[in-house]
């Protein structure tokens, strides 16, 4: 019940950043959604190995340690390049705003 | 066996509530405070799912040092949107 | 279409139709995974058979660093990869003084106590990984939280570009290397620790990958929070 | 050379995890020592000697008759450890993704001519390197995420080597798109880990069925993927991340990236996840590989830019490889030759035109099409290597491209698929139209004579790429010896034999 439990809300985690991966814009927000999609995978990830809660699945755990540990990798990667960008002067505004999009 | 139950629901409304808000809050800050005690909650998930590795692990990495490196970039940018609207505005001045 | 810092938003309708697909597919997803029985649990007793030869206790441990130690490697790879991007972003005057925390500040005395506490604590971490929760990633990033203290408190960042903190980035894969090519000597296999051997091994490139790791997270936050402009935070 | 059908198999198997290390072991050499060029010289040796264990392994594959040769990685057997797989399809992809990548360092050591951009070059290339031979030897699930993702950061980091902005933003935009493409893949990981408690990929081949679960699963996992992959309409970051990279990378990205990418989705389609797939689904992906070829040439023929020309012209010819999806469905024996021929094809001919492209970028100063006129007579060997891929793409004899695509004719006739040929034979019309745009621009003589300076050593750095040109005429001419080759390997092979 408990791994059913989580295993749904992994679902819906998943869920919720995918949508506002989709949805949301600028850098912070990309991020954010990343790694909450993240968070729900590596939920799904351990609600099946508590399962059986006498007898835990190591091979998730360590998944899940690789899987935060690139995550963090890719984020901080995002934000580097973000902050590079230059922000958008006046003029790419202009033009922005006259592009049919 | 249900109190423990209870608790995990409890814990769960809590995970979708702060992640909701962490993604769709319009205030950046918000966000990645929002996002930040996601992953502490996240990592109590974790132990009641009996991974004490992967806790330890999402506090000090997940929540830890995302967040810093969140913040870190916000106030980068923050900084930089303000000098870029003092430029900005000097030009106007100038015409 | 994507923009690092774009203000577009998007039509409503779009919005709708976009939560609207994904909800309809996470009720499927959810349909079928309560559908699905519990898989079979082999990995329990293959891991509790085989961790006598894995050299140490922790099973969680015992996977990263053995049975699936070829993951960890490349890994390593990752984080090594993010190092050598991040470095020509790292500002050289980062460290000028323009930061908010004086020496004296209430932070610093706070940090002399925390820095200390922290490089224990790392070690601890580090060392308790083999029979107990823990292991390098934890400690790694205990020591780089410990970092980005003394970043705070505007102590002095060395330029980390030289040679001495290149080997620190790549010093987990090259410990990795080494313990693989020791390894191949004795056992003739790819990953493959002498079973005597094995425990101090996994410790040897446990230390090694702990300093890459905080090294790495420490870079990376430097990278990414860049340079202070002098002044700036009484102009925002 | 060594006789390798008297070595012990075990024995010479132990050429796979060196296909991992050799790469890796000179990233982190060329990242530590500073002299750029002491790195560049090493990386063209380690190359010849990569292409070198690569050759041995198809020799061993053709050998072992196609039969799966595995590695358990530290000796620990599959469901607990990872084992590395070869089969003569990753064989394949193995032997063209040396010979390209040695192309590529002997071209990149004389196009960086800048240090810095030289010296962060070498450790993320090798760094790419490692991940594409991984993808192509890797038998376990969780290991492709891991190796998708260090393709992804270190592709991403080889675009925005020159720092300008806008590679910086190509960068940016394809790593939050690699980075979504790997989480979606993951998704599917763990949720086949789910259902079936195992990651190694033949075990699962053997206890896969086709539940709900999987087949959610298998979409997500196709998703991530075809994002990946760039077919229409999840293309939109590809032109932008390949036009700004340098000429190098946009090389490997177009030639390897790409199919490292596509080997998996094909992979889980037709070896792995087979009982999860439909032939609708199949259908599905090959039309709109379809819209693909007629969108990237349609967008390909208005570009006024060089390098986004031959972006687009990329965008097409992934929508042929999609289109074998459906083809493999009904025929998969000849259409698994079918596909082996068009990634090598297309794989040379592309890295031989962005390397000819980056030639004529770095001479002429600018890449505007229109401005090009007249060019022929400046650098003969880069509008001749041109015309050769060109050639290839277009699918005309005597190249690769045009076996690969007759035998997807034979595969898409034998299957009573024939509407898939009206597509072939469109894109190969608009693709002829797009290039000899160029090609006709290029041998024009130009009314006002424009100011160009272009020294005559200018084009040593092309040899490689000539290189490549030439094989894909030798691959073309030698078509049914290679075809045989080819046969041995996949008639037993377990790709395929899921059907």
């Amino acid at each position: 019940m408990q791994a059913e439990l989580y295993s749904v809300c992994a679902v819906i985690l998943f869920a919720l950043g995918l949508i506002a991966f989709l949805v949301k814009h600028g850098v912070f927000h990309k991020v954010l959604a990343l790694n909450v999609m993240g968070i729900g995978v590596f939920m799904l990830l351990l609600a099946t190995s508590a399962f059986y809660p006498n007898a835990i699945d190591p091979l998730t755990h360590g998944m899940v340690l690789t899987g935060i540990v690139v995550a963090v990798a890719g984020s901080a990667l995002a934000l580097n390049l973000a902050t590079q960008v230059d922000l958008p002067s006046q003029s790419d505004e202009i033009t922005r705003h006259d592009k049919p999009d | 066996m249900p109190i423990n139950l209870l608790f995990d629901g409890l814990l769960v409304v809590l995970i979708l509530v702060l992640a909701s808000g962490a993604l769709f809050s319009t205030n950046i800050f918000n966000g990645i405070v929002l996002f930040i005690s996601l992953g502490l909650a996240v990592s109590i998930a974790w132990v009641r799912l009996y991974a004490i590795d992967v806790a330890i692990a999402e506090v000090t990495i997940g929540a830890g040092l995302t967040g810093a490196l969140l913040l870190g970039a916000w106030k980068r940018l923050e900084i930089k949107k303000s000098l870029h609207s003092s430029i900005s505005n000097k030009e106007t001045k100038n015409d | 279409m994507i923009d690092a810092h774009g203000a577009t938003v998007l039509k409503s309708s779009y919005v709708l139709l976009i939560a609207l697909t994904i909800s309809v597919l996470t009720g499927g997803v959810i349909f079928a995974l309560l559908q699905t029985p519990a898989p079979q649990n082999i990995m329990y007793d293959l891991v509790q058979a085989n961790i006598q030869q894995s050299g140490v206790t922790n099973p969680v441990t015992a996977v990263l660093l053995n049975f699936r130690a070829y993951d960890t490697f490349l890994e390593f790879a990752v984080f090594f990869c993010v190092s050598i991007a991040s470095l020509p972003y790292l500002d050289p005057s980062v460290s000028d003084a323009s930061h908010l925390e004086t020496k004296d500040g209430p932070l610093f005395s706070l940090v002399k106590v925390l820095v200390p506490l922290t490089i224990l604590l790392a070690g601890y971490t580090l060392w308790v990984g083999s029979f107990k929760p823990g292991g390098a990633f934890q400690a790694g990033a205990l020591l780089a939280g410990c970092g980005l203290l003394l970043t705070l408190s505007n102590a002095g960042v060395t330029k980390m570009t030289g040679f001495w903190w290149r080997s620190i980035f790549s010093m987990s894969l090259i410990f990795f290397i080494l313990v693989i090519g020791f390894s191949y000597l004795n056992t003739h296999t790819f990953l493959m620790y002498p079973t005597t051997l094995s425990g101090s091994l996994i410790l040897f490139i446990e230390f090694a990958a702990t300093f890459s790791v905080a090294a790495t997270l420490y870079l990376c936050y430097l990278s990414v929070r860049g340079r202070v402009v002098q002044g700036s935070h009484r102009a925002g | 050379m060594i006789n390798l059908i008297d070595l012990p198999l075990a024995t010479a198997s132990q050429i796979l995890p060196l296909h991992i290390l050799l790469p890796l072991l000179l990233a982190i050499i060329c990242f530590l020592i500073k002299s750029s060029s002491i790195a560049r010289w090493l990386s063209i040796a380690t190359a010849i000697i990569h292409l070198l264990f690569a050759v041995l392994l198809v020799s061993l594959s053709v050998s072992q008759n196609g039969a799966v040769i595995t590695y358990a990685i530290g000796g620990w057997e599959a469901p607990l450890g990872i084992s590395l797989t070869l089969n003569t399809f990753s064989a394949i992809m193995l032997i063209m993704s040396a010979t390209i990548s040695l192309a590529i360092t002997i071209y990149s050591g004389h196009y960086f001519k800048d240090v810095e951009q030289a010296r962060r070059f070498w450790p993320l290339w090798w760094l790419l390197n490692t991940a594409l031979c991984g993808i192509f030897l890797s038998g376990d699930l969780f290991n492709l995420y891991v190796m998708l993702e260090l393709m992804g950061l270190s592709g991403v980091s080889l675009i925005a080597i020159n720092k300008s902005q806008s590679a910086i933003k190509a960068a940016y935009q394809y790593l939050l798109v690699g980075l979504f493409g790997s989480l979606l893949f993951l998704f599917g990981v763990a949720l086949i880990y789910r259902e079936y408690g195992v990651l190694d990929l033949i075990m699962l081949a053997a206890t896969v069925q086709g539940t709900l679960l999987t087949k959610c699963a298998l979409g997500f996992m196709s998703l991530g993927l075809i994002l990946k992959t760039a077919l229409y309409p999840l293309h939109f970051w590809l032109p932008d991340a390949h036009a700004s990279a340098p000429a190098p990378v946009s090389a490997a990205l177009s030639a390897l990236v790409l199919k490292g990418t596509f080997y998996i989705l094909f992979m889980l389609w037709f070896s792995v996840l087979t009982p999860a797939t439909t032939f609708l689904g199949a259908s599905i992906i090959g039309a709109f590989g379809a819209l693909a070829i007629l969108w990237g040439s349609v967008k390909a023929f208005t570009t006024d830019r060089l390098k986004l020309l031959v972006a687009y012209s990329t965008v097409a010819q992934v929508g042929y490889l999609f289109i074998l999806f459906p083809l493999m469905y009904q025929y998969p024996t000849k259409t698994l030759g079918a596909a082996a021929y068009f990634i090598v094809a297309h794989a040379c001919a592309k890295a031989a035109m962005f390397m000819a492209v980056g030639n004529i970028q770095k001479m002429a100063g600018h890449d505007e099409i229109k401005r090009l006129s007249g060019i022929a007579s400046h650098m003969p060997l880069s509008i001749f290597i041109f015309g050769i891929a060109s050639i290839s793409l277009m699918g005309l004899p005597p190249t690769g491209g045009f076996i690969a695509k007759w035998i997807m004719f034979d595969s898409a006739l034998e299957s009573k698929q024939w509407w898939w040929i009206i597509f072939l034979v469109v894109g190969g019309l608009l693709s002829a139209s797009y290039l000899f745009r160029v090609l006709n621009l290029a041998f024009t003589t130009p009314t006002i004579e424009q100011e160009m300076y272009v020294s005559s050593s200018a084009e040593v750095g092309l040899l490689s790429a000539l290189v490549l040109a030439v094989i894909t005429i030798v691959i073309g001419l030698n078509a049914m010896w290679i075809l045989d080759v080819i046969d041995i390997g996949l008639a037993t092979a377990t790709l395929g034999a899921g059907k």
